[in-house]
């Protein structure tokens, strides 16, 4: 029987991770309409990066840079041929990017380490005389961090011109580019920022995990990630978080299942079957997400502001 | 009476093109829907085959009300209908394009072939020909064709003309004409005005989604200012 | 007055039909011109093709005696030619004042700007804010100013259109359309803004129309386009006198 | 220029001469014929219901293991055990069809939509299919002699894979251009509109091009698990492959697929004697087929042969 509370902390860990995975696959499909169905890619590449430095002792701040920088070079680069197409194009080109980068991992065992993977890692911030359990609040409070700089970030894209015209390229790209943007580069962009989010998750999971290998980045990483977004609320932030909650919890919960009632089923089967039948489910029933996307001016804090003004305009035309 | 449409309101999506527009097609008649672009022509024959959105009204065939019955059971019930553009299947060769214009019935279709080829000799030559490698005169007769194969018992042509050579198109009148002369009834868009009068037996005019104008052919070309009439400047 | 945009001998082919078949045009500056043709004619390849979406094949296209042919949409957007499109476009999930503000470029619509120098494009975006409610207001639009776009009816949408062409103060806009599917009241409203617009501002017009006996009331100028060429030109009554556009629209016997 | 052709024909080291190029044409053959019949139902669907199928993996991973249980845990005769394992695959096929896309696009899903469903029908599958079979290797206890044509080394097995590769591509292309059924699906698939109007009922089109594409993969599910073993990853090794073929061969075209998928494993084959060559492990051989999809992108997205129709 393992210690609860530390498989609570584990998964708010877990959670916090994911949710950073959450929302830049909500920058991309949610605000921009891009079946990024690679995540898995950047968020194993980010990992390895991580992991090769920091087993050389470089900084965390430095090896974090680097992967997200690296994962998203590589985003660029690969989503560039498929981004002036189809959007089933460009979720192909991912789905099949993921399984080549797999490939690379699992073959260069000088580099990464082969099959076995890499094993290891320091923690990023190692503090002396610590229990395990204070040890791991360290990572989560690290990782929240994190976490919070990428809701921001993501709070601050939304709120702004720029997510506006995110917006605009979503729901009608020649309206976009007659009104001046240039859609390639922003779709382009948003992509390369979108991957390089997911290196420095992945970044923070192989220094949490302290081990990374070619097993742990399967293809359904990439599809809980897409669980999460399209449960949480495509499009909304706030929603795509508390995706990531919601379905890490279910994962969790489907564990535990499996471990006091004593089902027949394997948990792994479990866990990906049910969360397959949810997502199904969700796709039928309630596309839009738990939470829905606002439909509000840019800045509230703007507009409350602005609506006396406003008013103000409106009397002194009349007069 | 084989078709007649009451006060119909029809459109995409949210916005209504035609407003309460009333249609009758008799047995043997070529009836013509004339008006500029935008007027709703080709919408009225998009909601009549269930392509475009019917806000209010009824669409009664042969006694029977088939709003919003789908195109597939409307073709079953003899309605054969050639859209304005896209009329044609491009990847399939001619003879397969024919042969789908006859999909609904079990029996061999090859001597309907030579029949519908009689019909456009223009046709012959081409038959294993990709569909989309055809000039638009040819698309236009194939399209006419493949609509034929159906046996229809009423037939919509939405712009049969448009864009063709002023050649090619007497040939496409012509043979609308002989098509009503084997009887089958024709409610047609078409802008080719004076032309259409000349062939057809009723006619409606319709301007911005209304109808302004209706009547049997001869007494709308006796009109003088049919001109102005036509582009709603009367 | 000079002339603001011009074209010659512009060709624009799709496989082996010639959609758009050696137009040369001149559209002065500070007037409006409509341009008529039955359906399938090339009206709407020629807005395509003058706003970049579609690259001609031959001839040349001159905006205030600049070359804009092969510039790309957002390029062309940038000198100063806007458009509208047939069908509305309108942005269902953001609020119609939004839908307005997005036609502005603004400086913080770049990635950097929007997380880090707020403070800077937060004052345009103000003033923006005034200017886009200013012309809502002029469109009769204001009262819907926050609410969803998707909330608008077909006319009001039409008009949003013309409200997002209008704010980004363009030299000229091109009009697709602006009254299909408009009940005649709004039709009339939307051309009377047409008018004011031009003499307020001195923004041209070249506006695609079917209702012609609207656009005859409005026009200094009409072109007939006929599969894929200028047929006609002149005044609205020299148009509708001549015999070859009569011929064009009623066909021939 | 000329060094390196003098170098490649005459120098001493003529490494080219070592490899038995009959026998990678050979291995081309069959992988070709593998692709075609995994393949063949990918893009029929795509071209028709116009989104890529990310289940259809499964449909291969579905029809091996029904294969498996039918004759090796259930011991039937092994022919009827084929036809059952691929009627099987062809019902889940179609009731993936009925239940869950149809519906789907009635009520308007987007592309993405469809799509990340279809990757979930698809994990559905593959882990109800491990619960029921567990994750590890199973192999049908078969023996196959090998046979010497030559320099070239095959099994009876391939040898009838390709004989039934032929066979299915010869019946399909009498059933795409000589049956009316055929002809319904290249009609709907290029102008859905109009074969309504012509009275093709879209739904019984859609239906049999999805049994009949399902079938197919679990027909070649069979042949790629009897050549080497059953994992319930079989479908999802060969999806890369599958996509690269379609995209290359153009999305819902036969003879596209039919060309694509000898063209894709020529490279692949060549790509492996290069790979040695260079030193690089034998696993990169599905990297080629990555490169093959991005250059397809890059030079000519709409495939070999498009189906999608041109403007005018």
């Amino acid at each position: 029987m393992p210690d609860p509370l530390m498989y609570a902390l584990d998964a708010v860990a877990y959670a916090g991770i994911f949710g950073m995975l959450s929302l830049s696959l909500n920058l991309e499909y949610g605000y921009t309409n891009l079946a990024n169905f690679g995540k898995v890619a950047f968020f194993m590449v980010g990992a390895y990066v991580a992991a090769v430095m920091a087993r050389m002792k470089y900084p965390f701040a430095v090896y974090a840079l680097v992967a997200s920088l690296v994962a998203g070079f590589i985003g660029l680069l690969t989503s560039l041929p498929a981004l002036r197409l189809r959007e089933d194009f460009l979720a192909i080109t991912m789905i099949a990017l993921g399984e080549v980068m797999k490939l690379i991992v699992k073959n260069e065992e000088w580099l990464a380490g082969g099959v076995w993977g890499l094993s290891g890692i320091p923690p990023a911030v190692v503090v002396q005389g610590l229990s395990f359990r204070e040890r791991l609040l360290v990572q989560i409070a690290l990782i929240y961090g994190c976490l919070v700089a990428c809701y921001v970030v993501c709070e601050l894209i939304a709120k702004s011109p720029y997510g506006r015209v995110l917006k605009t390229i979503r729901e009608d790209e020649l309206l976009a580019a007659a009104y001046g943007k240039n859609v390639f580069r922003y779709k382009a962009c948003t992509f390369a920022l979108g991957s390089a989010v997911s290196g420095l998750a992945g970044a923070l999971f192989a220094q949490y995990i302290g081990t990374v290998s070619p097993y742990m980045f399967e293809p359904t990483v990439t599809f809980s990630v897409w669980m999460m977004v399209i449960l949480g609320g495509p499009a909304n932030n706030t929603g795509a978080v508390l995706g990531a909650f919601l379905v890490e919890g279910f994962h969790r919960s489907s564990r535990l299942l499996k471990d006091y009632i004593g089902l027949p089923l394997d948990p792994i089967n479990l866990q990906v079957m049910l969360t397959a039948l949810l997502v199904i489910t969700v796709v039928f029933y309630r596309p839009q997400g738990m939470l829905k996307e606002r439909i509000t001016p840019l800045d509230r804090g703007l507009l409350k502001k602005l609506k006396p003004m406003y008013r103000r305009v409106k009397t002194w035309v009349r007069s | 009476m084989v078709l007649e449409v009451l006060n119909l309101v029809a459109g995409y999506w949210k916005i209504p093109v035609v407003e309460d527009i009333s249609i009758r097609v008799d047995k043997g008649e070529i009836v013509a829907l004339l008006g500029p672009n935008g007027s709703g022509k080709s919408t009225i024959l998009k909601s009549i085959m269930g392509f475009a959105k019917v806000f209010k009204g009824r669409i009664i065939y042969n006694g029977l009300d088939v709003t919003g019955v789908p195109a597939n059971r409307l073709v079953r019930m003899g309605i054969g209908y050639v859209p304005q553009v896209s009329n044609i299947f491009g990847s399939l060769t001619v003879k397969e394009n024919l042969e789908i214009g006859a999909y609904l019935r079990k029996e061999k279709v090859e001597d309907d072939v030579e029949e519908v080829l009689e019909f456009f000799p223009e046709l012959k030559g081409m038959l294993r020909r990709r569909a989309d490698s055809l000039s638009g005169g040819e698309r236009q007769l194939l399209a006419l064709a493949r609509a034929l194969m159906g046996k229809p018992r009423l037939l919509l042509l939405d712009e049969p003309t448009a864009s063709l050579s002023p050649k090619t198109a007497l040939n496409v009148f012509s043979k609308i004409v002989e098509i009503r002369d084997e009887g089958i009834p024709i409610l047609m868009a078409e802008q080719n005005v004076l032309k259409t009068l000349e062939v057809s037996d009723k006619a409606y005019i319709l301007v911005s989604g209304k109808c302004i104008a209706s009547g049997s052919s001869e007494e709308i070309l006796k009109d003088e200012d049919l001109g102005k009439l036509y582009l709603g400047l009367k | 007055m000079g002339s603001i945009l011009n074209t010659d001998n512009l060709v624009k082919r799709f496989g082996g039909l010639t959609a758009v078949d050696k137009v040369t045009l001149n559209v002065e500056e500070e007037s409006i011109v409509g341009l008529i043709g039955p359906n399938g004619s090339g009206k709407t390849t020629l807005f395509n093709v003058l706003t970049g979406v579609y690259r001609p094949d031959a001839g040349k296209i001159f905006f205030r005696r600049e070359r804009i042919d092969g510039l790309q949409p957002h390029q062309v957007y940038i000198k100063g030619l806007v458009r509208t499109f047939q069908t509305p476009k309108i942005i269902q999930k953001m609020t119609v004042l939004d839908n307005v503000m997005l036609a502005v470029r603004n400086p913080g619509e770049s990635l950097l700007a929007a997380l880090f120098r707020r403070r800077r494009w937060m004052g345009f975006e103000n003033r923006l804010r005034e200017r886009a409610l200013e012309i809502l207001r002029f469109l009769g639009l204001d009262k819907h100013a926050y609410t969803p776009a998707s909330e608008l009816s077909g006319g009001q949408m039409k008009l949003l259109e013309i409200a997002r062409a209008l704010i980004s103060e363009p030299k000229m806009m091109l009009l697709d359309e602006p009254t299909a599917g408009v009940n005649p009241v709004l039709a009339y409203t939307i051309f009377d803004r047409v008018e004011e617009l031009r003499k307020r501002f001195g923004i041209t017009f070249f506006i695609i129309e079917h209702r012609i006996e609207l656009l005859m009331k409005y026009v200094d100028k009409v072109y007939v386009m006929h599969q894929g060429k200028l047929i006609a030109e002149g005044g609205p009554n020299d148009v509708m006198n001549n015999p070859d556009v009569v011929k064009v629209y009623l066909g021939s016997v | 220029m000329a060094l390196i052709i003098y170098f490649f024909l005459f120098s001493p080291y003529r490494w080219w001469m070592v490899i038995n190029w009959l026998q990678v044409l050979m291995n081309s053959l069959v992988w070709g014929c593998m692709y075609l019949l995994a393949t063949v139902g990918l893009s029929l669907t795509y071209g028709l219901s116009r989104f890529p199928n990310f289940a259809h993996a499964e449909y291969i991973t579905f029809g091996a293991y029904m294969a498996y249980m039918f004759f090796s845990i259930l011991g039937l005769d092994l022919y009827l055990s084929v036809g059952l394992a691929v009627l099987s695959s062809a019902l889940l096929g179609g009731l993936s069809y009925i239940l869950l896309f149809k519906p789907l696009k009635s009520r308007g899903a987007s592309l993405i939509h469809l799509m990340v469903a279809s990757i979930g029908l698809g994990l559905l599958i593959r882990h109800t299919l491990m619960q029921v079979f567990g994750g590890g290797i199973l192999s049908f206890k078969m023996i196959w002699s090998c046979i010497f044509i030559g320099p070239v080394v095959t099994t009876p097995l391939l040898l009838t894979a390709i004989v039934t590769a032929f066979i299915v591509a010869i019946l399909l292309h009498i059933l795409l251009m000589k049956t009316k059924l055929g002809k319904a699906i290249r009609a709907t698939a290029d102008n859905p509109e109009l074969a309504a109007a012509s009275g093709i009922d879209m739904d019984r089109v859609s239906l049999f091009t999805w049994l009949l594409g399902a079938a197919l993969a679990g027909f070649s599910g069979v042949f790629l698990a009897m050549r080497s073993s059953l994992v319930p990853l079989l479908g999802w090794k060969v999806l890369l492959q599958a996509f690269a073929i379609t995209l290359l061969g153009g999305i819902g075209s036969f003879y596209g697929t039919l060309a694509a998928s000898f063209i894709l494993s020529l490279s692949e084959n060549l790509g492996v004697v290069a790979l040695t060559w260079l030193g690089l492990s034998a696993d990169y051989r599905s990297a080629v087929a990555f490169i093959v999809l991005v250059s397809t992108l890059i030079v000519k997205p709409e495939g070999l042969i498009s189906t999608v129709k041109r403007r005018a």
